[in-house]
């Protein structure tokens, strides 16, 4: 297996962290305790772990509208995110992104997207950083089946061929784009092979299977990291919620959910092929999740506490001096 | 007369366009929602449900689900438009202005004038825009000042159902570019809306309640907040006169100069930031055509000049609010030179 | 061949008519008689020609800054082009658009466009249009090599792939956009097949051989006239003058642009094969060459003496009604 | 002092910036020009020329050309902002912020308060404006307003050549977006522009004639314009103060306000579309913050409310002249209530 028993944990623990996060947020929203709009990464977790694992805090990752999961795999810290999205005092943007904007910059989560697209050219400049100032790093944009459509990441693409950063654009096929099939929003029924005809090496995965996603991630950034350019991956998955919380999803098929949710649950079919591996007993998994479920309470119960940004810091950091 | 949300009276404008002109089209992400799905169509009918219901009737070739894609939307509208037919194309959010604005302002503003009067852009961008829903930065604004100052656009802002569906119909039928600029905090608020059809003309303003002291003019929700502040200062015996311009470009300058020549005083309130807002565009014009009426200091009571919080003790902050109204019109009164 | 003899001639007096029109221009420029900024199709004849002669007035194009070969072979008046282009009453455009703005929308030229990739969407709406009526037209966009890397291009091919619409991408690389080599900035050095990867057919074609050009876009035009959806073409060719007039072209190669200027002629190229495949005779052709010369000189005199635009239009179809 | 034009100072400004600090790039399309042919890299070094000479000094992995993609630049130089490089980033026309407006007003300019204040984006836009050259509807607008009402943007529009230096210097020193709007009037133009360098400070406007009489403001070119004007007005005993803010981002109220408390009068002059404008921006300010000075009504002398013609006469009376700057200020000072 691509991953070692130690990896493996890792992996399993921070996929267990945000899908328990993703639901208590979730439920948060459902008590009210959570302003605005909300768009969970529950079923993906495999997608943005088996990335992250494979970078350091000095490479980026540029998000989307749909960004806690690579927040947390990316190392930013939990309990911040979750004052963060209740929109307190001492979140990772003192209350003032919220969940679409949340980031991690010093782990070098540049921020999620609320702007469908936003990312890619980002990442190409976070990727150009790397290779003046020869850091050795990479950067990621995370980008949805939908934002694959998006003008700016197709510009983003060419513009890292014709540069030749090390810039990687994973595309995360969740299969729809709000409530439009993927299948009918992109034209060409296959995002990678569009995004190779770029010019850059293009790979498929299962974003279901941490293994696969752990290994398709590792080649990619590999390929980076020793400066051949920039690399795009499609990792295919379902989403376990609707587009945001609330969305009744009548446009998904007669069971369509929940027959996703059997087949490509990444933590079902990490803790199957784990113990099966031998990478990990049912026991010691039972432990994670256990110690997760304690670190998400804590973290929510903390958040709730917590108070609002007082009002004095409406007008600060809208510039970096005095204006 | 039947009483219908803010919501309802757009859908009932379109549809009841789209019955009369067959070249009507609506345009947009989600404008059905469930395109390519194994699951129902018209699942959305627009993110806030305010085309639902168009698909089922006109079908998929009038009521067009498109990728995330606002630059190649508004490239299709404007190229439709000058073509045969009148598109409806929807913009999600004003905020998404970014990606697409070139569509708008460099390429269907301006057909019309730079191919010396023979091209003509009869379509509508209905968009969605205002603070308060804790959207934070990228989804909360209000961005109507950035199409007001694009010569060759007209832009609507209807603040009541009533007024929605008659400038909608009138923007549908108009042949120029209209950005129809949707509050979003107005589409469960509702009012008495005629089943009929009816068009209300464009740079015509509302007079919301006739004063002496004060002119307050408000633009989208504003206008609510200044009428309710109105109404509570009536009982004190201050008399406003407020003012819903309706559509700020054309704007209806002689209404508002009108009035301050009786009141000698203007509060202008927008929800957008500062600089260059349509609240500086008003008092500027009033500054220079009606200075001799003035009697105190043409105040502005807009958002803050920052990037929208989400935090909503910060939102609330940001946003001009009632007490920002009345505390303005007091100071105006308060004026002495 | 592909053209039979009254189309070959045909096909001759247009791109005749469109050198001569760029030389005069280009004269009265030199002369201080053309205010602005101009942008030569000389040397690209043949594609304007070999896609046009297969469009009726009822078909759309849209066009580029280096638009008056389109204009001319849609058939704009040529007299009309010559006064818009000095800024004359009478002009195609009341004087208000000038050489990069030039249009004739009665003929279905619905404009060139000062935008790099502007008018790529507008050709979706054009065939939306089409499709929608079902006017059995077609829309074709031209865009450079340059304009090919624009996200507004790729939006607009995607979403014509996605609607099925009657468009047709024509790009014509002509190796440069600007100063910057097209090899160097389609990252992908192809620009058919990367449209192709977006889901349509794309073809290629040497752009300086009007029976191949007029072939090949008969193929696209076929295609989409009956009804199966958008197709791509590149046409290769080279610019006889520099990106606008003015242009020193230092980036070109050392007798680049003379060699590619006798290589590339698509004027030489069609009469030795016109006269070779006795379409035409040298004496035949010749005569063309005077009526066109008459007929550039007429326009050209004509405009010279016409008078400015009146002040009092200023503020005249700003809008369509009383505003 | 050596005499230098705009485009030699803007250059100067930029190489030397570059010399001192390895992590300053410039980005952006035939910055240099050649890339990928056959004949002479550094062929434009711009379109204008102003970068001429960068790319054979700091080379291709300082100097950076890039296809025509405006969007994927803004975004690659806020991307690259946010991770230790300070990009210039260059946008060939200012008309062409519809193509890429997103990473600027919706990331660039939101990144530091949306994260809370982590991030920053100490990134400059060099922008070339302005009408007058026959360019068209699309090659010569001033949008200056456009990014001067966004929150989070620092706007500077330099009028001289020993400004350009000056404020282009600070802007790239500057840890926030700055858009730096060339004039395109103005290249040729030169004046005494010192070896060294120096910086300008943001938000302090530059009196460039002291006047009693009326004050005029000028945005970009308008103000060189406001001079002549003011020049030939004095020899008739009129007095005016002439007043270039510099930067329109952050606006040095006090400057104007203080004029306008000595001459009671005020002329603003900008070359944009009137409505939402800068002149109009400023006018609201004064009317809010100096009305008790103003003895005759603030008068905007902008641009007509169209498109831009492409014919010179036509374009020439779109724009404001001397002449309607004299009238207006003629107007102002016959005014009686
Ligand atoms: C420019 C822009 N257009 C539209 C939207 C509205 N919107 C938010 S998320 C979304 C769907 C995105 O789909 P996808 O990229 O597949 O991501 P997913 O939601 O599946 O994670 C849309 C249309 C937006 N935020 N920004
Ligand atoms: C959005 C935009 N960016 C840049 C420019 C400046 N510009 C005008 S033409 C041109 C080159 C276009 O190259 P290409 O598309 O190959 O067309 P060609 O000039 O070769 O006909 C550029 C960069 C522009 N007009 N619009
Ligand atoms: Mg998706
Ligand atoms: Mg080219």
């Amino acid at each position: 297996m691509s991953l070692d028993k130690k990896q493996f944990l890792q992996a399993y623990r921070t996929m267990r962290t945000i899908r328990d996060f993703e639901y208590r947020v979730s439920d948060e929203f459902g008590k009210g305790n959570i302003p605005g709009f909300l768009h969970l990464y529950a079923g993906q977790e495999a997608i943005a772990t088996g990335m992250c694992m494979n970078l350091s805090d000095d490479d980026y990752i540029v998000s989307t509208h749909r960004g806690h999961g690579h927040c947390i795999a990316k190392g930013g810290d939990v309990g911040d995110m979750m004052k963060e999205i209740m929109a307190k005092q001492g979140g990772s943007c003192a209350g003032k992104g919220g969940s679409m904007h949340i980031a991690a910059v010093e782990k070098g989560m540049l921020g999620a997207n609320a702007i469908v697209g936003g990312g890619p050219p980002l990442i190409v400049g976070a990727a150009l950083s790397a290779k003046t100032l020869g850091t050795g790093s990479v950067g990621v944009s995370f980008t949805g089946d939908g934002g694959s459509n998006q003008g700016t990441t197709f510009e983003a693409m060419n513009l890292a061929v014709v540069l030749q950063v090390p810039a990687i654009f994973l595309f995360e096929n969740n299969g729809y784009g709000e409530g439009t099939a993927a299948g009918y929003a992109v034209g060409s029924k296959d995002i990678a092979s569009r995004a190779a005809a770029f010019g850059m090496p293009a790979l498929k995965v299962d974003g279901a299977d941490i293994f696969e996603t752990y290994k398709t991630c590792k080649k990619a950034v590999d390929h980076c990291r020793s400066g051949k350019g920039p690399i795009a991956i499609e990792a295919s998955i379902t989403r376990f919620r609707g587009h945001f919380e609330g969305d009744a999803q009548q446009y998904r098929g007669k069971g369509e959910v929940k027959r996703l949710m059997k087949e490509l649950d990444c933590l079902k079919i990490a803790s199957d092929l784990g113990i099966k591996q031998k990478l990990a007993t049912k026991a010691e998994l039972k432990a994670i999740d256990a110690e997760v479920a304690v670190y998400i309470d804590e973290a929510a119960t903390t958040a709730l506490a917590a108070s609002s940004p007082d009002v004095s810091e409406l007008l600060t950091d809208v510039y970096s001096s005095a204006y | 007369m039947p009483i219908k949300t803010y919501r309802q009276a757009i859908n009932e404008a379109m549809a009841q366009e789209m019955r009369r002109d067959s070249s009507v089209i609506v345009i947009g992400e989600d404008v059905a929602g469930g395109a390519g799905c194994d699951g129902e169509r018209d699942a959305y009918g627009g993110v806030m449900g305010v085309t639902k219901g168009l698909f089922p009737e006109f079908g998929e070739s009038r009521v067009i689900d498109t990728p995330i894609t606002e630059s190649a939307i508004m490239g299709a509208a404007a190229g439709a438009a000058q073509t045969g037919l009148r598109p409806i194309a929807e913009l999600m959010f004003m905020d998404f202005l970014g990606v697409c604005f070139d569509q708008i302002y460099n390429q269907a503003a301006k057909f019309r004038y730079m191919f010396g009067g023979k091209a003509q852009c009869p379509m509508v961008v209905r968009t969605m825009a205002g603070a308060g829903l804790r959207g934070g930065a990228q989804h909360s604004q209000n961005l109507t000042q950035m199409v007001t100052m694009v010569p060759g656009l007209k832009v609507v802002c209807p603040t009541n159902a009533y007024d929605a569906k008659g400038l909608l119909i009138t923007a549908i039928r108009d042949n120029d570019c209209v950005i129809f600029v949707e509050d979003k905090f107005l589409y469960e608020t509702s009012c008495d809306v005629p089943d009929e059809m009816y068009a209300i003309s464009f740079g015509e303003a509302n007079f919301l309640r006739e004063g002496t002291d004060v002119t307050i003019v408000g633009i989208s929700n504003t206008v609510n907040k200044a009428l309710a502040v109105a109404d509570r200062l009536a009982a004190e015996g201050i008399s406003c006169d407020v003012i819903d311009p309706r559509t700020t470009s054309p704007l209806d300058e002689e209404s508002i100069i009108e009035s301050v020549e009786v009141t000698g005083r203007l509060v202008i309130v927008d929800e957008m930031t500062p600089r260059c807002g349509i609240a500086a565009d008003i008092s500027s014009i009033i500054a220079e055509k009606a200075f001799g009426a003035l009697r105190a200091p043409i105040t502005k009571v807009t958002a803050a000049h920052s990037p929208i919080p989400f935090a909503p003790a910060l939102e609330d902050a940001w946003m001009p609010q009632e007490s920002d109204i009345e505390a303005a019109v007091r100071a105006v009164l308060g004026y002495v030179r």
